[in-house]
C-alpha cells in the first residue's frame, strides 16, 4: 500500500512539474498585468529546441539552455506585440500558439525527414539525493527525480521571494495593479512588463524542455497536449500565489497519476471516466476551497500615457 | 472643402493598415515557402483557388465558416458581458452529443415534436454547461476560466465514453454513433456540394444576437454589466441573474453549432468531431471586435484560410504545419496592424508629409 | 471590424491578381493520394502510410499527394477533392474514413477508395485490413512464457478497434500459453502525449507488469522511456522499432504497410482491383514478428521453439487469432 | 545650461513656468500661462473646472509635454520629460485621483520607485517607513494594505510619498474635494507644517473659502489663461469669484426652512443594522422617518457608515436586522418599477453610476432600459432614447457635443449634472443622493443644489448624504450626524457647527434632552 502511495506521488510530481513551471512563469507575467495564453506555444518551441540541441550536442544541459533561450525569443515576440505595440493579448497569444505548433512541425519534418524518426534525445537522468531519498513515503517520491524537478521545487520559493522580497517583484506587482501609479512614481511601465514576460517565458522554456528532455526524451508534434491551458487554470486556482500553485499542480499531477493507477489496476470502468478525474477534482476542490483572491487589477489591459 | 492631399491621406489611413497586414503576412509566408522550394506566387494562387476556385471550393469554405460563427457568437456574447467563457469547445461537443441522441434514438417521434424537443435539448445541453460555470462563479467563486477549461476536458472524455458505450453504433465495432435519421439531418442547400441550411441559421443567429445585444433592453444591460458590473448593480440591474442568463445563452449558441455540424456535415458522432472550433472561436470573436456581425467576415477569413491550406497540401504537397505557420502569422499581423501603436505611427508619418 | 473587412477585401484583391498567374497541370499519369488522420512525422502509423505513398511514387512512377485530415467533416471534402481532380486511387488511412469513402464513391466510379481497416465495401471502395493481431498474439505468448510476475501491461492511445483488437490478440496469445496470466490495459486518450504514456507505463510496472506492449503511435516514446527507467522489456508495434532502444525492446510487431500500399496501387493500376475486404496478415508476409537480435540471447531455446510452433500454426491458419476489425 | 537633477532640489527657491501652451487635438487647454512658485509659500491656483489648472500642473510634473513654453528652476531652464525627472527635481504631486497601488501596503506604496536595494524584507521596510511617518508627525499604519484605507488616509499616503522623495515643492490637486470637514482641518494643519518647514505648496481648488483660509498668494486661471495673481491679504471672496467666473456666482438658493405641517412619511427606517463583509464598519440600530417635502441630511466623515446606510436603503446591501419601508411600494427596493420612484445619486459617478465608455444617451438609459417610454415593440427605440437625452442635456445645462458623445469625455461637473438629471428625470417621489456635488465647480454646485431644493418644493423627499457640512447646512431641513455607524445626534441649520463638528468626530454625545 505504501509503495502504491509512493509511486503515485512520484508519478504525480513528475506529471506536475511542467505544469508547475509554466504556472510559476505565468504568475510572474500575470502579476505584471499581462495575460499570456501562449504558454502552450512557448513550451512547444522550447521542447523542440531543447530536444534538438541536446541531440546534436549530446548534452542535456545545452539542450536546456537552448530550450530556455528559444522560449525567451518567443516571449520577446509576444512582449513586442503586447507590450511594445499594445496588441490584443488574447489574439496574439492564440496566434502565437498556432504559429508555434506549425513552426515546430515544419522544423521537425525539415530536420528529421518528412516521416519523422523515433528520436531519443539525451536526457536528465534520475538523480537521487543522498539521505533524503531514504525518508519514508515522500523520500523516494520527492528525492529520486531528475535535476529539473529539483529546479522546479527550488523555483517555488525563488518565485515567491522574487515577488515579495525584491525590488523588481514589488515593481512588477505594482505595475499589474496600477500602471499609472507606477508611471507616476517614475518607473518604466513597459520595460517592467517586458521583463516580466521574459522571465515568465524562461520558466515556460524550462517546462517545455522538461517535456522533451527530462520526461519523454523525444519530441512529438503537439506534445504539450493542452498543458499550457491547464497551467493557466492553475494560476487562477492558486490565486497567483507560487506555493498555492505548487499545491494545485501537485493535486492535478496526483489526480492524473491516480487515473493511470486505476487503469493499471484493471478497474472495469470506462477509461474516459478516469481521464476526467483530474478535471472533476479540480472543479470540486476549487468550489470547496472558495476564495476570492482578486486578479491583478490591470490584467490584460495595455497601458499608455495620455497627453 | 477638403484639399486633395487630405482626401489622399484619409484614403491611405483607411487602406494602408489592411494592405500592410496582408503584404507582411504574405511577404513572410512567401519567404518561408520559397525557403522550402515553392514559388510564392503559386502558393498564393493555390490558396485562393482552394478557398474560392470554383463553386464547390467556395461552398467548402462556407462550410468551414459555419461552426466558427457559432462558437464565435458564443464567445462574443460572453466576453461582452464580462464573462471569460473558454468553454465553447465543450458546449459545442455537448450540442453534437445531444443531436445524436435524438437523431438516433428518438427519430420516430412525430416530426414537429421531434424538432421542438431536439432544439430545446440541444440548447439546454450547452446552456446547462454554461449555467454550471455561472453558478460555480456566482455562488462558489470559481473563476469561469478554470471551470470552463475543465468542463471542456470532461465533456470531451464523456463524448469519448458515449461513442464507445451507450451511443456506439449498433454494429458495436467502431467508436462512432449510428447515422442520424434523415429527419434529423439538415437539408442540402446547394446540390453537388455539402453546403447545408446551417449556413443560413448561422447568419440568422448572428443577426438575432446583434439585435439582442444592441437593440434589446436585455442586451443593453448585458453590455452594461460587461463594462461596469458595479454601476449595473447600482442601477438596479440584477447582475447575477443576467450573468447566468448570458452564460446560458453563450453555451446554448455553441451547442447549436455542434448540433449543426453533426446534423449538417458528418451525420454521425465521432470523438474528434471538433478540431478546436471553440478555441478558434475566441480568435474569431476578438478579430470581429466582439461584434456579432463583425465576426461573420472574421469566421469567413478563417474558413478561407483553412480551405486554402487544404489545397496547399493537396496540390503542392505543402505540409499542414507550414499552412499552420502561415495561419498563425496572418493572425499576428492582423492584430499588429490593428494596434493603437501602429495607428499612431501611421498618423504621424502621414502628418509629417 | 471596419478595418477587418478591409483586410478581407485586400486579401481577395491580391489573391485574385495572383490567381491569374497560376499554371495549369494536366497529365495522364497514375495519381495516388493519401488522407492521413495525423501528422506523417509521427514515425509510426501515419509515417508508414506516407512511406508507402513515396514508394508508389518511386516504383510505379505515380504522381502522389497527401493531406492531413483531422475531423470527419474534412474526410469527405478531401476524398471529393482528389476524385474531382482525377486521382485514380485514394487511401484513407484508418477505419474512420469508411463513411466518407462510401458517401463519395458513387459519384466518382473511376476512383478507387481504400480505407485501412474497416468493413465497408462498394464496387470502388475496399478496406485493407492489416492483421497485426497475428504478431501481437505471438508477442503475448512470448511475454507470458518469459514473465516472472505473471502480469503484462498494454498502453494504448485512443480506444479504437484497431488498437483494442491488437490488445485482445495479445491477451489471447498470453493466455494460450499461461491461462492464469493477468493482462492490464491503460489508455492515455491521445497519440501525442508521451509524458502521459510514460506515466501510464510506470503505473503498470508499479502494479507488477514486467512486459509491456504499446499501441500508442508517437506517444510510445514515453512507454519505451518508462521501460528503460525501470528496466523491463517492451514490444514495439506497427514498425520495426527494435533499434529505438535495443536494450529494452525485445521484439516488434511489424506490419509492412508500405509494401501493402504498393501492392494495392499495382492492383488498381493494372485494373485488377475488386471491391472486397483485403486481409493482409502473417500468411501474406505483410505482418511479421521481428525479434531484436541483441536480446535474442535472453530467450531460452525451449521458448524459441514454442514460439516458432505458434507462428507456424498462425500461418497455417490452425490458430484462429481473434480480430475485431 | 541644465539644472543638475540630483542636487538641485535642496537649494531651489523658485520655480517659474513661462508661456506654457498645450493643445488636446483641436482644443486649446492652455494658451500661454505664466506661474511663479516660491519655497515657503502656499500658493492657491484657483479656477473653474476646465480652466487648465490640472493640465498646467501635469505639465510641471512631466506627465504631459507642453506644446510651447519653458520651466525655470532658480532661473535655469529645466527639461521635465517624465514624472521621474520631476521628482528628482524635488517636486511632489498629490493628485485628485490618487496614484496608489491598492494591492500593496502603505510602506510599499511609499517606497515604490525609491527602494534603495534590490532586496527587501517587508517587516523591516514597514518599520523603517513607520519611523519616517512618525517623525513627520502623521498617524498611519505602514503595514496596512492601501485597499483598506479611507480616502483621507490615502491622501496622507500621497503626501508622505512626496516627503519620502524629499520633495521641496508639493502640488495638491483639489485635495479637499474628497475630505470631510475635520479631515480638511487636519490637512490644513499638515500644509501649514510643511510650509513652516520651508516647502513650497501649490494648492489647486475652486473653493473660495479654502483659498482665503490657507494660501499666501493666489493665481487665477480662466479658460487656459492667467487672469490675475494677488496676495491673499488683498483678496475677498467676491472679487475672487468675479475673477474666476467672470461674473458673480449665482447665490446658492436661500432655502426657506419654514416648517411645514407634518406631511406623509415616505420612508421609514427602523432599528437598522448592517455589517460590512470585510471591515467592521457597521451601521448600528438606526431609525428615522423621511417625510414628503423635506430634505433630510445624513452628515458624517468619510467612513462613518454613510455609504453602507445608503446602499442598504437602496436595497444594494442586505440589512442584518431592522426594516426599511417605502410607503408607496412594499417590494424589495431592487425592483425596477421601484427605481423610477426613487432617484439615486451614488457617491462615485465613474465607478458607481456610469459606464464611461458608453455614450451620454446610453448612460441615461442605465436605470430605465425596461421602461416602456424607450421601447417600440420590445426593442430599444433609438430616436426616443436620443430625444430623451437631448431634453435632459438641455434641462440640466449639460455641456457636451450631444447624446452620442462618450461620457468619459465630459468634464466632472457635467457628468455630475447628468447623473442628477438621470435621477430626477423620471420625476421621482424620493431621491437618495450621496455627495452630489463632489468635485464640481461653483456654478454647477449651485445648479445642483437648486434642483434638490426644487424637488423638495414639489413635495418630493430627499435623503442627502454628504461629507460637506456647508452643503448640509445650506439645504437640509434637519439632519442626523453619523459617526462609526451610530447616530450621534439630530440637528437643524440652527444647531451650532461646533456641536455638529464634535458629533462628527464622535468625541461628545448630545448634551441635551
Amino acid at each position: 500500500m505504501m509503495e502504491i502511495f509512493t509511486s503515485l506521488l512520484t508519478s504525480g510530481i513528475s506529471l506536475a512539474t511542467p505544469l508547475l513551471l509554466a504556472a510559476l512563469g505565468e504568475i510572474i507575467i500575470e502579476k505584471s498585468g499581462i495575460i499570456n495564453i501562449a504558454l502552450e506555444g512557448m513550451m512547444l518551441v522550447a521542447a523542440f529546441f531543447a530536444m534538438y540541441v541536446a541531440l546534436i550536442s549530446g548534452s542535456p544541459i545545452l539542450g536546456l539552455v537552448a530550450g530556455v533561450f528559444s522560449a525567451l525569443l518567443s516571449a520577446a515576440i509576444f512582449a513586442l506585440f503586447c507590450v511594445g505595440a499594445q496588441a490584443d493579448q488574447i489574439i496574439t497569444g492564440a496566434g502565437l500558439n498556432i504559429f508555434a505548433l506549425g513552426l515546430t512541425g515544419v522544423l521537425l519534418r525539415r530536420i528529421f525527414g518528412l516521416t519523422g524518426a523515433t528520436i531519443t534525445a539525451p536526457t536528465f537522468t534520475i538523480l537521487p539525493v543522498p539521505f533524503l531519498q531514504k525518508l519514508p513515503i515522500i523520500g523516494p517520491a520527492l528525492f529520486t527525480q531528475n535535476a529539473l524537478v529539483y529546479l522546479a521545487l527550488l523555483l517555488i520559493p525563488i518565485t515567491w521571494l522574487l515577488l515579495t522580497r525584491t525590488r523588481l517583484g514589488l515593481h512588477l506587482r505594482a505595475v499589474g495593479e496600477n500602471p499609472a501609479a507606477v508611471d507616476a512614481a517614475g518607473l518604466p511601465v513597459q520595460r517592467l512588463r517586458f521583463a516580466a514576460v521574459l522571465i515568465g517565458g524562461s520558466y515556460c522554456g524550462l517546462a517545455g524542455a522538461y517535456l522533451s528532455i527530462a520526461q519523454a526524451n523525444t519530441f512529438i508534434e503537439g506534445m504539450t497536449a493542452g498543458r499550457g491551458f491547464i497551467a493557466l487554470a492553475i494560476v487562477i486556482f492558486a490565486g497567483w500565489r507560487p506555493f498555492a500553485a505548487a499545491a494545485v499542480a501537485l493535486l492535478f499531477g496526483v489526480a492524473s497519476a491516480l487515473q493511470f493507477q486505476f487503469q493499471a489496476f484493471g478497474l472495469k470502468v470506462p477509461y474516459q471516466f478516469f481521464l476526467m478525474l483530474p478535471y472533476i477534482l479540480t472543479i470540486v476542490v476549487a468550489a470547496f476551497f472558495r476564495h476570492r483572491i482578486q486578479a491583478p487589477a490591470a490584467m490584460a489591459k495595455s497601458y499608455f500615457r495620455e497627453g | 472643402m477638403r484639399r486633395p492631399t487630405e482626401i489622399l491621406r484619409q484614403m491611405a489611413l483607411w487602406f494602408l493598415p489592411a494592405m500592410l497586414a496582408f503584404v507582411s503576412a504574405s511577404g513572410f509566408g512567401a519567404l518561408l515557402v520559397s525557403g522550402f522550394g515553392y514559388s510564392p506566387l503559386l502558393v498564393f494562387s493555390t490558396l485562393w483557388e482552394g478557398a474560392f476556385g470554383d463553386a464547390y471550393r467556395f461552398s467548402e469554405t462556407l462550410l468551414k465558416t459555419v461552426p466558427l460563427v457559432f462558437t464565435g457568437l458564443a464567445v462574443a456574447l460572453s466576453f461582452r458581458t464580462g464573462i471569460w467563457n473558454i468553454g465553447a469547445e465543450g458546449q459545442f461537443l455537448a450540442g453534437a452529443l445531444i443531436v445524436t441522441v435524438f437523431g438516433v434514438k428518438a427519430a420516430n417521434l412525430f416530426a414537429p415534436i421531434f424538432f421542438l424537443l431536439t432544439t430545446i435539448d440541444i440548447f439546454l445541453s450547452g446552456a446547462l454547461l454554461g449555467i454550471l460555470a455561472g453558478w460555480l462563479r456566482e455562488k462558489h467563486g470559481v473563476s469561469e476560466v478554470i471551470s470552463t477549461i475543465m468542463l471542456n476536458m470532461i465533456v470531451l472524455q464523456f463524448l469519448g465514453y458515449a461513442v464507445h458505450g451507450p451511443l456506439q453504433e449498433a454494429a458495436r465495432t467502431y467508436p462512432q454513433s449510428d447515422r442520424l435519421a434523415e429527419v434529423a439531418r439538415l437539408s442540402q442547400l446547394w446540390p453537388g456540394t455539402r453546403l447545408h441550411s446551417g449556413v443560413i441559421i448561422a447568419v440568422l443567429l448572428a443577426i438575432v444576437l446583434w439585435l439582442v445585444l444592441f437593440r434589446l433592453p436585455f442586451g443593453f444591460r448585458l453590455r452594461v454589466i460587461g463594462q461596469n458590473p458595479h454601476a449595473a448593480r447600482f442601477a438596479g440591474i440584477n447582475v447575477s441573474r443576467h450573468i447566468i442568463a448570458a452564460f446560458a445563452l453563450s453555451g446554448g449558441l455553441a451547442a447549436i453549432g455542434g448540433a449543426i455540424e453533426v446534423a449538417g456535415v458528418t451525420g454521425r458522432l465521432y470523438e474528434n468531431i471538433s478540431p478546436g472550433y471553440g478555441f478558434t472561436g475566441i480568435a474569431v470573436a476578438m478579430l470581429g471586435r466582439l461584434h456579432p456581425l463583425g465576426l461573420l467576415p472574421a469566421a469567413f477569413l478563417f474558413g478561407a484560410l483553412e480551405s486554402g491550406a487544404r489545397a496547399l497540401q493537396r496540390n503542392l504537397g505543402l505540409s499542414s504545419v507550414l499552412a499552420e505557420v502561415i495561419q498563425g502569422m496572418t493572425i499576428l499581423f492582423v492584430v499588429l496592424f490593428e494596434t493603437r501603436w501602429f495607428r499612431e505611427l501611421l498618423n504621424k508619418r502621414l502628418n509629417v508629409k | 471590424m471596419k478595418l477587418f473587412s478591409k483586410v478581407l477585401f485586400a486579401f481577395f484583391v491580391l489573391l485574385f491578381i495572383s490567381s491569374c498567374a497560376k499554371e495549369k497541370t494536366a497529365t495522364n499519369q497514375f495519381r495516388v493520394a493519401l488522407l492521413s488522420p495525423g501528422p506523417v512525422s509521427d514515425a509510426g502509423w501515419n509515417a508508414a502510410a506516407y512511406e508507402g505513398l513515396q514508394r508508389i511514387e518511386k516504383e510505379l512512377h505515380a504522381q502522389i499527394s497527401q493531406i492531413e485530415t483531422k475531423t470527419p467533416s474534412e474526410f469527405e471534402e478531401a476524398f471529393r477533392d482528389y476524385a474531382r481532380q482525377g486521382y485514380q486511387l485514394v487511401f484513407g488511412h484508418g477505419f474512420e474514413f469508411q463513411d466518407a469513402a462510401a458517401a463519395v464513391a458513387p459519384n466518382f466510379p473511376k476512383t478507387v477508395f481504400i480505407t485501412t481497416s474497416g468493413n465497408t465495401v462498394r464496387p470502388n471502395v475496399a478496406p485493407m485490413v492489416f492483421e497485426l493481431e497475428h504478431a501481437t498474439y505471438l508477442a503475448g505468448a512470448l511475454a507470458a512464457l518469459l514473465s516472472q510476475s505473471g502480469k503484462l501491461g498494454m498502453v494504448g492511445g485512443i480506444e479504437i478497434p484497431p488498437v483494442t483488437s491488437t490488445f485482445d490478440a495479445f491477451e489471447a496469445g498470453a493466455q494460450s500459453v499461461k491461462p492464469d496470466i493477468k493482462v492490464n490495459r491503460s489508455f492515455i486518450g491521445n497519440w501525442e502525449d508521451a509524458g502521459a504514456a510514460k506515466q501510464a507505463a510506470l503505473a503498470l510496472i508499479d502494479q507488477g507488469c514486467d512486459f509491456l506492449i504499446h499501441n500508442a503511435d508517437a506517444a510510445a516514446a514515453g512507454v519505451f522511456q518508462a521501460a528503460a527507467e525501470r528496466n523491463v522489456l517492451v514490444f514495439g508495434t506497427n514498425k520495426n522499432q527494435n533499434d529505438v532502444d535495443p536494450q529494452h525492446i525485445l521484439a516488434s510487431c511489424v506490419s509492412n504497410i508500405p509494401a501493402a500500399f504498393v501492392e494495392m496501387a499495382q492492383l488498381v493500376r493494372d485494373g485488377k482491383f475488386e471491391g472486397k475486404i483485403y486481409r493482409l496478415g502473417m500468411p501474406d508476409g505483410v505482418v511479421s514478428f521481428e525479434i531484436n537480435p541483441q536480446l535474442q540471447s535472453q530467450i531460452p531455446p525451449a521458448v524459441m521453439t514454442r514460439l516458432e510452433e505458434i507462428r507456424r500454426q498462425i500461418i497455417a491458419g490452425t490458430i484462429k487469432v481473434p480480430s475485431k476489425v | 545650461m541644465m539644472v543638475d537633477k540630483r542636487h538641485a532640489f535642496s537649494g531651489v527657491r523658485e520655480i517659474r513656468l513661462q508661456g506654457i501652451q498645450k493643445h488636446f487635438g483641436p482644443i486649446s487647454a492652455l494658451a500661454g500661462v505664466d506661474l511663479t512658485l516660491k519655497a515657503g509659500e502656499v500658493q492657491a491656483l484657483l479656477g473653474e473646472n476646465g480652466a487648465g489648472k490640472s493640465t498646467l500642473m501635469k505639465i510641471l510634473f512631466g506627465l504631459y509635454r507642453p506644446d510651447a513654453g519653458a520651466i525655470y528652476f532658480d532661473h535655469q531652464p529645466a527639461k521635465i520629460n517624465s514624472s521621474a525627472d520631476a521628482m528628482q527635481l524635488g517636486l511632489g504631486f498629490v493628485q485628485q485621483h490618487f496614484s496608489l497601488v491598492e494591492g500593496l501596503t502603505v510602506a510599499e506604496n511609499i517606497v515604490l520607485g525609491k527602494l534603495p536595494s534590490r532586496f527587501y524584507e517587508p517587516r523591516s521596510l514597514q518599520q523603517q517607513v513607520q519611523n519616517f511617518i512618525n517623525t513627520n508627525g502623521f498617524a498611519l499604519d505602514a503595514a496596512a494594505p492601501v485597499r483598506e484605507l479611507s480616502v483621507g488616509e490615502r491622501q496622507r499616503v500621497e503626501i508622505i510619498k512626496a516627503l519620502y522623495r524629499q520633495a521641496n515643492f508639493i502640488i495638491f490637486d483639489e485635495p479637499t474635494s474628497v475630505l470631510a470637514p475635520l479631515e480638511v482641518e487636519t490637512l490644513f494643519a499638515t500644509i501649514r507644517q510643511l510650509q513652516a518647514n520651508g516647502k513650497g505648496i501649490i494648492f489647486i481648488t475652486h473653493k473660495l473659502d479654502e483659498v482665503l483660509q490657507i494660501s499666501n498668494r493666489i493665481t487665477i486661471l480662466r479658460g487656459g489663461k492667467n487672469v490675475a495673481t494677488l496676495e491673499t491679504s488683498a483678496a475677498t471672496a467676491e472679487n475672487l469669484a468675479r475673477l474666476m467666473i467672470g461674473e458673480i456666482a449665482p447665490p446658492i438658493a436661500a432655502v426657506n426652512h419654514a416648517n411645514k405641517s407634518k406631511s406623509a412619511v415616505v420612508l421609514q427606517v427602523a432599528n437598522l443594522q448592517v455589517r460590512h463583509e470585510r471591515r467592521h464598519v457597521t451601521v448600528h440600530d438606526i431609525s428615522f422617518e423621511l417625510h414628503a417635502g423635506e430634505i433630510l441630511g445624513v452628515a458624517g466623515v468619510d467612513g462613518s457608515g454613510q455609504r453602507e446606510l445608503a446602499e442598504t436603503i437602496m436595497g444594494l446591501r442586505a440589512p442584518n436586522a431592522g426594516t426599511i419601508v417605502w410607503n408607496f411600494h412594499r417590494d424589495k427596493a431592487q425592483s425596477r418599477l421601484h427605481r423610477q420612484r426613487i432617484g439615486f445619486v451614488p457617491p462615485d459617478r465613474l465607478t458607481d453610476a456610469f459606464v464611461p465608455e458608453f455614450s451620454v444617451a446610453e448612460n441615461l438609459l442605465l436605470e430605465s432600459s425596461d421602461n416602456a417610454q424607450f421601447r417600440r415593440a420590445g426593442f430599444l427605440a433609438a430616436a426616443k432614447v436620443k430625444r430623451h437625452a437631448e431634453k435632459l442635456i438641455e434641462d440640466f445645462n449639460v455641456v457636451c457635443k450631444g447624446p452620442q458623445q462618450k461620457l468619459r469625455e465630459l468634464s466632472g461637473g457635467n457628468q455630475q449634472k447628468l447623473l442628477l438629471g438621470r435621477a430626477l428625470g423620471a420625476n421621482p417621489t424620493a431621491l437618495v443622493a450621496m455627495n452630489p456635488t463632489w468635485g464640481v465647480d461653483v456654478a454647477a454646485t449651485a445648479a445642483i443644489h437648486q434642483r434638490l431644493f426644487d424637488l423638495r418644493q414639489r413635495g418630493g423627499a430627499v435623503l442627502l448624504f454628504s461629507t460637506d457640512l456647508d452643503e448640509i447646512y445650506a439645504l437640509c431641513d434637519r439632519f442626523l450626524v453619523l459617526h462609526a455607524g451610530r447616530v450621534m445626534g439630530w440637528a437643524t441649520a440652527a444647531t451650532s457647527t461646533t456641536q455638529v463638528g464634535l458629533w462628527m468626530t464622535g468625541r461628545m454625545s448630545a448634551t441635551t434632552d
